[in-house]
């Protein structure tokens, strides 16, 4: 739909002069703090994502507890000062449902039935932010499960594709989440060809959509590449095969 | 905190075994194909205080939805236009598991959902719900309220959202000399100005097998689910992958193919009730 | 007292054509929801009202627990949608009051003692309000016990009388307790004789209690006749004596 | 969720035979007679910064009542009338099991058992507490401390507001040329307009006997209990049964009968202890 | 600072004719209540405070109890109708903060190693305010908790102090709370010299504060006598040496 | 209802006495000495979408400060001043014992006391931050979030605060005539008006001995701590006394004195870091 007057998209590139299919700056990095069992901080572009995860350990309510598995524990959570307008630290219907949107995100390569009846506890703290919250928390909790030595089928990585002033863009940050017609997020693990996460808002043929896809796909793989190269970077001795 | 759930509906090893067996057979344990959807009746006008409602009953299970329309302030981003307010309640009726209390992650996700279906697909044209400009409009709230839980609630609250937005009567208003606004319900108005239909359609994934519309029994088992959200046009209006399990890359398309189908099904389905029983 | 200028008996008759000691069309059905263990459907009226019934069962919270009976839980609820005004779907304290009252309406036909350390949960729903909600509730609770097949001493059944530009009427809407100078809900296991609730708002001389007390039961009656003809239909190997 | 409550002062079978029987021979466990309530003391303006308040013990039920006066707006269906709001806590002080909280049920309900028979007899006249037509009123805010639990609140606390409400002074005011009302607490102003007074006698029921203003020790054996709210007039103001327990008919008039006189009668207490320790 | 205008002192003498090192009339009792284990009530001029106590006894919650000694549960609550503009009956911030200060003044005396696995619950209602509600809360708990029978090694009394139009005083009340420069609370038990309460609101030099504690004192000593008069009123056999 | 808490970090006694029998040499287990703060490393503006922010490490605590400014309303009795807001929030990625929820009444406390050093000491001029007189003024808002927990949050807290107060950029605005007030974030405004700067001192007491700056490991064996907030002129801008414990009289001039010298210390390496930074 696109804001009267207002153009997002001129001589094929975006208003912050990225390509279409660029994504914005990535940066990463693990064990960013001290008590968390595991940790990471990521950004993508000016939004910045920090996730602590604590586990497997006894759960703070017994009454939680599953005989066979892990429970995963996922809040998502954006910091008061995040947002443009000063954000009430209570958590909103937005954050309840992206709590869950995450969590159901990482279920699928946890190996929870290695831990049963213990609690793998995933905080996500969004301290700015600009875009792709829910994709960038995604991949901070992958990081943070790796760091603290949770075994995982595969990492998970996350990215939004949108579609803005008619066009297909990858990594769509907030000007384009607010003014573009449609907004989607995908999660993968990526060697396994998981989906894990796939939502749409906005409105898409279907033709778009398998485009769309394509497009969130070749930004996950770069992303994944990333979240390998972290690990890498601090624990040498770990085997990630390029 | 968002947590995995304990499974509500346990069904024993030997069960499961059986169900996935038949489903590759192209069978389900409800008799029904697998991309075949649950009788669907509806009662409109069901709550005369309500502005617009529908009963709905997906087979059994069963939701009553209302609007009621409120004169509220805009937006300052969006002066001329109505605002819409989706709520889900999982009333404790409805399952001997759902205790009362505020909505829990699933009512919430389920609301927002519908939200986000006709708020992108625009289906309600919000830009007519303007009383005077940039100072007073129309606040649709929809209250959704699930009464009794045979599985896929999603499926059944948008057709229920979607029966009661069709019978939706704007009330009649004058507009005082003071700018005060009185409302005369003693007469039903014009329709509320829907300008699309949209319903959502929910593909079940158990094991390697897609089912449509899958009940409470089926919803045990499901690894994952996707809820399409199909607009009139042939368009899809909203995506929502849930549940603890994944979805492949050839999935996709197989999904997106049975919810434009049973879409248009669904959303013909409601319209011709909906205008029939006038 | 009546409001300025608005007269709600006239020649005898009320706004919407009832003789004063006529009730509303009375309906009822049970068995209306799949999965509650008894359900009933109750309108008055305009007034409507769902109920349900789960248990006896495991409590929820062991700490509620009794060792010699059932607990009876009950929750009274309007629906948003229910008001003329949208009503916001937390308890108000309206609901919570209520709640306890219809809870003690049924508590005294309710063979509770059969029961130890379970409950019986009865949830209410007003779906449509226009006056004498929590007497229907009663009612359509006690028909959802029935439908439960929880023993009871006898059904109960509740009706409204009230005080209305000076005459007393039976069964009031919502535009008569509005504007009327009171209300007085009654409900009665009637072959018991037993009062389980009577609550009085408005101001009533002695005499006038006494006269309306006698149009409640005259309601009561023919409420509790349509209750049992609801069962002998539904279940007809039922015995109710006629 | 109102849920059966567990039997917070349990008494032995044995005791409650004994009990019985003594009621049978017109005899209450305190020595009381089955129509003599407790003995009752005020003191009035016992908090400064409230308009009004009074410390009342029934026995040993100490409840405290403080009323409040604020400007507010009105309803808009009753533009020239002031508001009234009655709230109850039930202290943790009063009793081992009350703990720290929310109003529960209980409280709720007896508050609004007081807020109706205000109400309901027009014992204040709201329509003298308009201060500009249609834009400014008194609010009137009616907190209720129960301080000490030795059975019967509800009548403690209708003694206690009956006290409170007669000894409130209203605020004087200036209403100034910009429209902005400024209030002069330096000293009292005119009492609030109280029209009528009235007053809550609760009968209790155990066994076939009915007792008047049940101590802690007799409500732990009630089968259920009727508070009658009584106006100086010798009317019913308010009627509300309680208890898992029942009434039957031929109760009722000598429960009203036993009302009236008794409610006159605290009315009297009230009215003279109040007037006298002015 | 003092409001535009405003002189709180004038001619050596306070607003309300006190001297600077003046304290308002105090008047205490205890066993004002009948449930309570221990109750006392405290006046500090205007403001009056009540104090109950409950136990040592089993703990509401099980997850809270201590093998070692027993836990204190402490809260402050001011009636709706104690303040000048009524008060929400909900818990302020600031009433959380006080009920652990007011706990954090009394944890030192309690002999609370005499009763493991139990709790003591100080409740204190503050039923009307003007100003020292904190400290005389402490006095109150500490008369009501000796009411209940409770070893101590000491009472504890408590006073502030403030900064006035430049003069220090003792016992400041609300007025001079508000519009003084400094506010300084403190407890003490005074017979083992220890200070279980200090805070201070407002700027001090180093100079004014040993001051303005020496003053303190002086206030903590005359108010220990009022507390050790009435216990000995009440229990006539106590021995409280003089 | 504030509740002894049950220690959380418990070290065996054998521990206690080795520790207590160090510090009697002057010696701590981390190996510094009594009266030495760990390291302060300070990254200002570290979050794009704040006014002013930043990311303080004492030692391995770790606290991140965000300050908002948001056009509000000014109290009746200070027309002419901007609000100050302060709330701090322990986040469950901070230590293993904090959950997600409303603040404790530690983080309560936390807040009130960074609240009351700014406001006493008149660190922020709010007299410079009315907009329109009497109508509109700044609210400025500091959130304190504590990332991980490795002993005296306040005085991480307080450093974080000061450092994002002197790096708070006022938005540019423009007072339209309609009275309209439009924030320009586009590029940075002037800096907020810091009149002085104050920090937080917490001394830590266990058995007889004092030592500042106390981490986890010996909060965990801390009898009570008093926390000195320190002005810039070398005043005492507050107190605050915590823990079950108890000071007595002849302790109080060294910790004032150790405060106030660490306080000096403090504020110039803040000041140091965030200017040199720029």
């Amino acid at each position: 739909m696109g804001k009267v007057g207002m153009k997002l998209i001129e001589s094929g590139l975006r208003h912050d002069g990225r390509k279409l299919d660029e994504l914005r700056p990535i940066s990463m990095s693990v064990g960013v703090l001290k008590n968390a069992n595991g940790s990471a901080l990521v950004e993508y572009g000016r939004t910045k994502v920090i996730a602590a995860v604590y586990g497997p350990r006894e759960p703070q309510t017994r009454y939680m507890l599953l005989p066979n598995r892990a429970v995963i524990r996922c809040r998502y959570h954006m910091a008061s000062f995040s947002t443009h307008d000063r954000k009430s630290p209570t958590l909103s219907r937005r954050e309840i449902e992206l709590s869950k949107v995450v969590r159901e995100a990482l279920e699928p390569v946890v190996l929870s039935e290695l831990y049963p009846r213990t609690s793998i506890d995933i905080f996500i703290e969004v301290i700015n932010a600009d875009g792709g919250t829910r994709t960038a928390s995604v991949t901070a909790a992958s990081l943070a499960l790796a760091d603290a030595g949770i075994p995982m089928k595969d990492l998970v990585a996350g990215v939004a594709v949108g579609k803005v002033d008619g066009f297909l863009v990858l990594d769509v940050d907030e000007l384009e989440d607010m003014y573009g017609e449609a907004d989607m997020p995908v999660a993968m693990a990526p060697s396994l060809r998981q989906i894990t996460l796939l939502q749409l808002n906005g409105v898409l043929t279907p033709d778009e959509f398998t485009q769309a896809f394509e497009l969130a796909k070749k930004g996950i793989e770069a992303i994944y590449s990333v979240e390998r190269e972290t690990l890498k970077k601090k624990y040498l001795d770990v085997k990630v095969e390029d | 905190m968002s947590t995995t759930p304990s499974s509500e509906f346990f069904i024993p090893k030997l069960k499961t075994d059986i169900i996935i067996s038949m489903l590759g057979k192209g069978l389900r344990p409800n008799g029904r194909k697998v991309d075949e959807i649950r009788p669907v009746t509806i009662i409109k006008d069901y709550i005369p205080n309500a502005d617009g409602s529908a009963l709905v009953k997906l087979g059994n299970t069963q939701v009553l939805v209302g609007v009621k329309l409120e004169i509220g302030t805009p937006f300052s981003d969006t002066p001329n236009e109505g605002n819409l307010m989706v709520n889900a309640e999982f009333m404790p009726t409805a399952s001997p598991v759902f205790e009362p209390g505020p909505p829990d992650e699933n009512a919430i996700e389920l609301s927002r959902v519908i939200d986000r279906g006709i708020r992108e697909s625009k289906a309600i044209d919000l830009s007519k719900l303007a009383i005077i400009s940039g100072r007073k409009v129309w606040n649709i709230w929809v209250d959704i309220y699930v009464l009794d839980h045979d599985g896929n609630l999603i499926d059944a609250s948008s057709i229920g959202t979607l029966a009661a937005l069709m019978s939706t009567k704007l009330p009649n208003i004058e507009v005082k000399d003071s700018g005060e606004i009185v409302i005369d319900k003693s007469n039903k108005g014009e329709p509320l100005p829907l300008s699309k239909a949209v319903a959502a359609v929910t593909i079940g994934k158990i094991g390697n097998y897609l089912i449509v519309d899958p009940d409470i029994e089926e919803e045990s088992l499901l690894d994952s689910r996707l809820t399409v959200i199909v607009d009139e046009d042939g368009s899809i209006a909203g995506l929502q992958k849930s549940g603890a399990g994944y979805l492949i890359e050839e999935e996709l398309p197989t999904i997106i193919n049975i919810a434009l189908s049973k879409g248009k099904e669904v959303i013909n389905t409601v319209r011709n009730i909906v205008k029939g029983s006038k």
